[in-house]
């Protein structure tokens, strides 16, 4: 099989499942949800597959970044724009990230009653833009595939989700927008000069780092708005304000994605097409956006310490581990961007995981607030034992993947040894205690202590809430089958990377080789 | 001695602003037609006179006059027949009142 | 050798495995089978512990004149470097004589717990998960003491955190229990991070996590440390090796409460009695000790300056906490505090020391771990006399006791007595060797240390006899709570004996010397010599402190009222702790969460926030601002038309 | 250049003057009556003065034509109307005196700028004075009837073509629809 044809296929089979979703009636919830299950599992097991795949054909000799790269022509003639394909080992691992979390979506997404179908074919959109995009090293196609990933997420919040719904996505979806603008201009920039003076122009990023044709001045220009474009999507202070009410909007397994995989996109971004291509700006300016990212990291920890609503509190809780992401990769040596990669991979996880178990538990109690919760421990233990791992995941605890991200952040920042750099290492490092009170906070608040408002009646626990004058029961369970597969899912992922997280960690570091002589 | 001819563009000058005047100012559909007739004749008179005082052999500017009153004339007649129609429906024929068209 | 090679895994692996199995299938047996499980499981690995110490102490550990150090395993983890193989984190084994022994106790005194919760925690719900929780804190500990490099230590050093707080909030409906389990963890984490910028910064420069590496001495100096980082400035002001060297130490304060970081352990007895005993008495409290221990060559030739503030830092809190147990009501309390001075003790004896074995030099840093080694057993088994009795009594208070003395609950008594005996210095009890080294040692270096510390040793003795005369003999109530007290099961009282032996007999020692003189910071033989003034004056001080509490608690009276009322404000003060908790709790609600992070929760929903808002609203605004100029107003089109027309005819015009 | 008065007293300038003040005296009153029915009265005038220019000019086919179509035919059909609609001939229209306002400042500006310009262009004229020999009735013909150059065949078909979609469109938007009746 050619390599355009087998990294197609991640593109590919969401398409197919959407043909086929589209054929079944959408009365027929069960086909769907169990068609979803298994075009997901496809791609799980195509992303295992390229992971080994890759793994055996990683020679760390080889001097090309990028395997399995094909290309195909797209629109010939002057533009020169291709569908171009491949893989370094920084994109197996987020494409690795999405299959888990799609797969953990699906199963988190099973309860969707209403208008089964069209939730799962824009989740599937969602999905095509963001394998796409991992896959793609054509600027164009990239940045195609990244608005296909951005758009269904206004559907998808806009009628799936709950409270301020409307509003929420509106906001997301312009300032998502607002940044792709950014990035659209910075692409344009990056294209009319990805050539010496008289040859075509190319999208292919290959061809125009290796071509390294931009000046200075240029770079000066372009660098800030693709690294904001991108930086937009990973809630770089101050662009991250989508990102609370985004996610306390959405729909469970939309939170999952967009947190899980979505968020990593601008990371991603960040590196493969700001900071490669315009290397020289990026030395020049790292300085503005390292104050920005670190900003991001301590004050994304604070904010998320006196947050009531539980979503909330993840998603501040992202924007101060998306701005450690910015933040590591800024850094600019191989320690630290192999760090960043991996703390893209654990965040994707242990908060996918924690939104999950989260629309879990508002989906019983019908409240997120931490006020109103307590004592769940007692009621659904299997949750809450999940959610403590969650939240010792993000506060670092060695044996869960955080830990390995964060320390390969801090050891390869340290290694800049003037005062500003320390400066904000130390206060990045003061997020991890930060981190410990907020996830204790809720642990303490909502999992342990007395039962509250929650009553017994005859082995069975009930919720009990008022609403305009009324009270209400709601009933509560432990997790069900689907849930359970989800949760461990992540937390298997999880636990995976944080036991040995070697073998990861040396692919990634692998690709990662270029860049201390790019930033040297 | 004859006048100059700016007498003549002065006359027609106030004419046209008095016309615009009137289709700014005026609340009635008719009102702003009978407007409109004085600017089409503030610029006919303007044809008329730069024919004749700039080109006396040639008869461009009284055949378009001509013309601007067939025109006009065919104009005014359209529009009576909307200005009937728009009250029949609405019972009124200020501009304020056609507003369907907006939003 | 080979077998010890062959072995040395099992101490990792297995608690580890027994971890799994009892969180995962836990649930699914029965308590017994779980408890009993675990217990096995970690007989296993006392035994392989014992075995590895033993044949390192009298086997293959000596060569030559010094103690070997053992690799025995070391596998790569994860590489923080491509180009530095010294920074990779490696899980390994290093066997010397501080892990050796660190082996021996950890595993005493956790198959103790062990054996003694099978009883205690009886009939308790989620017994499988407190097996699980202790296989973990096992696992965490021993991979804390055997670590090869200092980030092995800190990964191990987390994991302690986390057992330690799940364990303290076992109870996790009670609210103080959460509380108490919150605390602890942000507080120790907070030193952590201290920690962990001590290790990077120490790393940066060295280029190494290995212990081997950064402890490696040559002449006067460490050879690494000082070729790498003498003359290094961090910050551009403070020197790079003392500041590396005390952020360490601060991530040992942490762990082991030395002050400001102590508040956390007294919560801490929110625990499970047993958890407390094997946690935050015996071994993960010494962590501290042990990391400092670890560094000491690195702090003894490198970082002077900083030895010697841990020294005070340790005289200081072992003053303060002494202090504070006088008064205490709680007998848990005052064990925690009891076992903040004892630790403090223990800093104090590193700071003193120095670092050859010849003219006992070393006599600090030996008598330092010898003490760890004998306060664990005797802490211990004072804890888990005090679970006997809060068991017996049902409350932590000890107004609920009195007069137990009597109550047939004779083999409490006995440990307890021994173990107070031991704590208080009494010949030929334990303590008595181990802290009379540590005044020997600071007699020879610090006179000021010494003084503060023979006072201590007094208090200490007083505060230890105040508490079990109060248990025992004063009579206040003879209607107890539930029932008449009894004494507790056999697999209570077993571990009790077991660990009083170690206690009673570590006097053999003197004369067949097999631990202490073994632990050296040159890991060379130490003579040890008796120096009898100082252990004459230090025997009298203890009796004084014992008399003190004969007089006034020996039965019921108000002398103890009195006093406190003419020192009123003393005793208020120490009875609130000196109000430190009070002060951490302002600073951590009032200014941290009321002041920063509203602050900034504000500052983000309104201005950030707000501004993204507001471009939204000036978008919408301005389009219908916009909208109305297209309003299909035929009036208004034509008066855009005319100024139109006129704008641009006055620009014509005026331009020719 | 001295100023004479007199020899500006000629009766063709006089005439011009009348004319002048009737055009613009009863345009003016018809933009700002408050009746319709005497604004379209006073429209009749104006056009009625403006016929009168065109004489003075001598385009006496000009001016008949102004008279019949404008004069003869639009105004009536403008006094239809407003029979047609019912009241409208006595009620007064009541317009905002900003409204008025605007109006009538666009238009100051634009006269201001209009005399302007027009002052300050020098046109020179080829001829002296309004007066020239008649237009020839056969000339206007052949003009109007001819395909050669400056003449208009074309446009006069297009404008028969216009008046005919006209009168049609006039009866199909007039004529009351099935329904309402």
């Amino acid at each position: 099989m050619s390599n355009l044809l087998f990294l197609s296929l991640f593109v590919a089979v969401p398409l197919v499942m959407m043909v086929i979703l589209f054929l079944l009636p959408s009365d027929n919830k069960k086909a769907i949800r169990y068609t979803m299950a298994g075009g997901a599992a496809v791609i799980l097991a195509l992303a295992g597959y390229l992971t080994v795949d890759f793994l055996g054909e990683y020679n760390p000799e080889n001097p090309d970044q990028f395997l399995f790269t094909d290309s195909a022509e797209w629109y010939s003639g002057a533009l020169n724009i291709h569908y171009s394909v491949g893989v370094d080992g920084v994109s197996v691992a987020m494409i690795l990230l999405s299959a888990i979390v799609v797969i953990t979506g699906v199963f988190a997404s099973w309860s969707i009653e209403e208008k089964t179908k069209e939730y799962f074919l824009w989740f599937l959109m969602l999905s095509i833009g963001v394998f796409g995009f991992f896959i793609s090293i054509d600027l164009f196609t990239m940045f195609l595939f990244y608005e296909v990933a951005l758009i269904p997420m206004y559907l998808l919040i806009g009628l799936w989700g709950s409270g301020n719904k409307e509003y929420a996505a509106m906001k997301l979806t312009l300032m998502l927008m607002g940044g792709s603008a950014f990035l659209m201009l910075g692409i344009f920039g990056i294209y009319h000069y990805s050539a010496p003076q008289g040859q075509d122009l190319t999208f292919n990023i290959i061809e125009i780092a290796k071509n390294h044709s931009m000046d200075i001045e240029e770079q000066r220009l372009f660098f800030p708005l693709t690294f904001v474009g991108f930086g937009v999507l990973g809630a770089m202070f101050p662009f991250h304000t989508w990102s609370p009410d985004g996610h306390a909007s959405a729909p469970t397994a939309v939170s999952m994605l967009h947190a899980g995989v979505l968020m990593k996109l601008g990371g991603y971004g960040c590196f493969r097409v700001a900071m490669t291509l315009m290397p020289d700006a990026c030395k020049e300016q790292a300085w503005i956006f390292i104050v920005l990212t670190g900003i991001s990291v301590v004050y994304g920890a604070f904010s998320a310490c006196v947050q009531n609503d539980l979503k909330y509190i993840n998603a501040y809780s992202s924007v101060s581990h998306c701005g450690l992401v910015l933040f590591a990769l800024l850094m600019m040596n191989q320690e630290a961007m192999t760090g960043a990669v991996l703390q893209m991979l654990s965040h994707g996880l242990m908060t996918a995981l924690f939104f999950a178990l989260i629309g879990m538990i508002y989906g019983q109690t019908h409240t997120r607030d931490i006020r109103e919760l307590g004592g769940l421990m007692q009621v659904m233990p299997y949750l809450c034992v999940c959610y403590v791992i969650a939240g010792l995941a993000s506060l670092g605890l060695p044996g869960l993947s955080g830990f390995v991200a964060e320390m390969k952040i801090f050891v390869g920042s340290f290694k800049h040894a003037d005062t500003f750099h320390r400066f904000f290492v130390i206060a990045g490092c003061t997020s991890i205690v930060i981190t410990a009170v907020y996830i204790l906070r809720v642990v303490g608040k909502i999992l342990f202590g007395p039962l509250y408002k929650v009553d017994k009646i005859q082995d069975t626990y009930f919720y009990v809430s008022e609403h305009n004058g009324e009270v209400h029961h709601n009933k509560l369970r432990d997790a069900v089958w689907f849930e359970k597969v989800a949760t461990i899912g992540l937390i298997v992922s999880i636990a995976a990377i944080g036991l040995c997280p070697g073998w990861i960690s040396n692919m990634i570091a692998g690709s990662l080789k270029f860049v201390n002589e790019l930033f040297k | 001695m004859n006048l100059p001819i700016e007498a003549y563009l002065v006359v027609s000058t106030l004419l046209f602003f008095i016309g615009v005047f009137g289709f700014i100012a005026r609340k009635n559909l008719i009102g702003i037609l009978m407007s409109v007739e004085l600017i089409l004749n503030a610029v006919n008179i303007n044809f008329v006179v730069f024919n004749r005082f700039l080109y006396p052999n040639e008869l461009e500017g009284m055949i378009y006059s001509l013309f601007v009153i067939v025109v006009a004339a065919a104009e005014s007649a359209v529009a009576i027949a909307i200005i009937i129609n728009v009250y029949r429906k609405l019972k009124n024929i200020s501009v304020e009142s056609i507003e369907s068209l907006r939003n | 050798m080979d077998t010890v090679k062959l072995l040395a895994p099992i101490v990792l692996a297995l608690p580890f495995l027994m971890f799994f199995v009892l969180g995962l299938l836990g649930n699914k047996m029965k308590p017994n089978v779980a408890g009993i499980l675990g217990t096995c499981g970690l007989s296993i690995v006392a035994i392989v512990s014992y075995f590895i110490a033993i044949s390192y102490f009298w086997g293959f550990g000596r060569v030559g004149e010094e103690y070997s150090q053992e690799i025995l395993f070391n596998l790569d983890w994860l590489k923080m470097s491509e180009t530095l193989p010294g920074l990779t984190i490696k899980i390994g084994f290093l066997l010397d004589p501080i892990s050796a022994m660190m082996l021996v106790v950890i595993s005493t005194v956790s198959l103790m717990v062990h054996i003694y919760s099978m009883g205690y925690m009886h009939g308790e719900e989620g017994f499988q998960r407190y097996y699980a929780v202790l296989s973990l804190f096992t696992f965490a500990m021993m991979g804390l003491v055997i670590a090869t490099n200092i980030f092995q230590m800190y990964i191990f050093w987390e994991l302690v955190g986390v057992s330690s707080f799940l364990l303290i909030s076992f109870y996790f409906i009670k609210p103080s229990a959460v509380a108490a389990a919150k605390k602890a963890f942000i507080v120790t984490r907070f030193a952590d991070m201290f920690f962990l910028i001590g290790i990077l910064i120490l790393s940066y420069y060295t280029e190494t996590f290995q212990f081997l590496d950064l402890t490696a001495v040559s002449g006067d100096h460490a050879t690494l440390v000082h070729d790498r980082m003498c003359g290094e400035e961090f910050f551009g002001f403070l020197p790079a090796i003392s500041t590396a060297m005390f952020l360490i130490f601060l991530g040992g304060a942490g762990k082991s409460a030395m002050f400001p970081f102590h508040i956390w352990l007294p919560d801490a007895m929110e625990g499970p009695t047993p958890a407390s005993a094997l946690i935050h008495a015996a071994t993960m409290v010494v962590a501290g000790v042990f990391l400092v221990a670890r560094m000491f060559p690195v702090y003894f030739f490198e970082a002077a300056d900083v030895l010697t503030l841990i020294g005070y830092i340790g005289a200081f809190t072992s003053l303060f906490a002494a202090v504070i147990a006088c008064v205490q009501t709680d007998i848990k309390r005052v064990l925690a505090f009891s076992t903040i001075s004892q630790i403090a003790y223990m800093f104090v004896a590193l700071g003193v020391s120095g670092y050859t074995s010849e003219h006992e030099a070393c006599l600090g840093y030996t008598s330092s771990m010898w003490h760890l080694f004998t306060h664990a057993m005797f802490k211990a088994c004072l804890f888990m006399g005090a679970g006997c009795i809060i068991h017996a009594v049902h409350s932590n208070e000890m107004s609920a006791m009195g007069n137990l003395a009597k109550k047939h609950m004779t083999i409490t008594h006995i440990t307890f007595l021994v173990s107070c005996l031991a704590i208080a210095g009494i010949p030929p009890f334990s303590g008595f060797f181990s802290k009379d080294e540590i005044l020997v040692a600071a007699a020879n270096k610090d006179t000021v240390l010494y003084v503060c510390q023979a006072f201590v040793a007094g208090l200490t003795a007083f505060y230890m006899f105040r508490l079990y005369f109060r248990i025992f003999w004063w009579n206040e109530n003879e209607s107890y709570k539930h029932h008449a007290p009894h004494e507790a099961p056999k697999n209570m009282t077993v571990p009790l004996i077991v660990l009083s032996i170690f206690t009673c007999f570590m006097w053999i020692e003197k004369f067949f010397p097999f631990f202490p003189d073994k632990i050296t910071a040159d890991r060379k033989t130490l003579d040890l010599e008796f120096d009898s003034v100082i252990a004459g004056a230090s025997v009298l001080v203890a009796l004084v402190g014992i008399g003190l509490a004969y007089w006034l608690y020996k039965e019921k009276n108000d002398k103890p009222d009195a006093i406190a009322s003419k020192v009123k404000c003393l005793y208020i003060s120490a009875s609130h702790r000196f109000y430190i908790d009070e002060i951490y709790l302002f600073v951590t609600r009032n200014i941290i969460f009321g002041g920063i992070c509203k602050a900034i929760a504000w500052f983000d929903r309104h201005v950030i926030d707000g501004f993204m808002d507001m471009l939204g609203w000036t978008a919408r605004e301005s389009a219908s601002g916009i909208r109305d100029v297209q309003s299909g107003n035929l009036q208004k089109y034509a008066l855009g038309y005319i100024l139109g027309v006129i704008i641009i005819a006055f620009f014509v015009f005026c331009s020719l | 250049m001295d100023f004479d008065f007199i020899d500006y007293l000629t009766g063709q300038n006089i005439m011009f003057v009348v004319l002048s003040a009737i055009v613009l005296g009863c345009g003016l009153m018809s933009v700002l009556s408050t009746k319709i029915l005497r604004a379209a009265t006073y429209l009749f005038f104006t056009l009625f003065g403006i016929a009168g220019l065109y004489l003075l000019m001598n385009y006496e086919f000009l001016a008949a034509v102004q008279l019949s179509v404008y004069a003869g035919a639009v105004v009536v059909l403008l006094i239809f109307a407003i029979f047609l609609v019912k009241n409208l001939g006595h009620e007064t229209e009541k317009v905002s005196c900003s409204k008025k306002g605007i109006a009538a400042l666009a238009s100051v500006l634009g006269i201001v700028m209009t005399l302007v310009i027009v002052f300050n262009e020098g046109i020179v004229p080829a001829v002296v004075g309004p007066t020239a020999p008649q237009v020839d009735m056969q000339l206007i013909g052949d003009t109007l009837l001819g395909s050669g150059k400056h003449q208009y065949l074309l446009i006069f078909e297009a404008s028969s073509v216009l008046l005919l979609a006209c009168i049609i469109g006039a009866i199909v938007v007039a004529t009351k629809s099935k329904e309402e009746k």
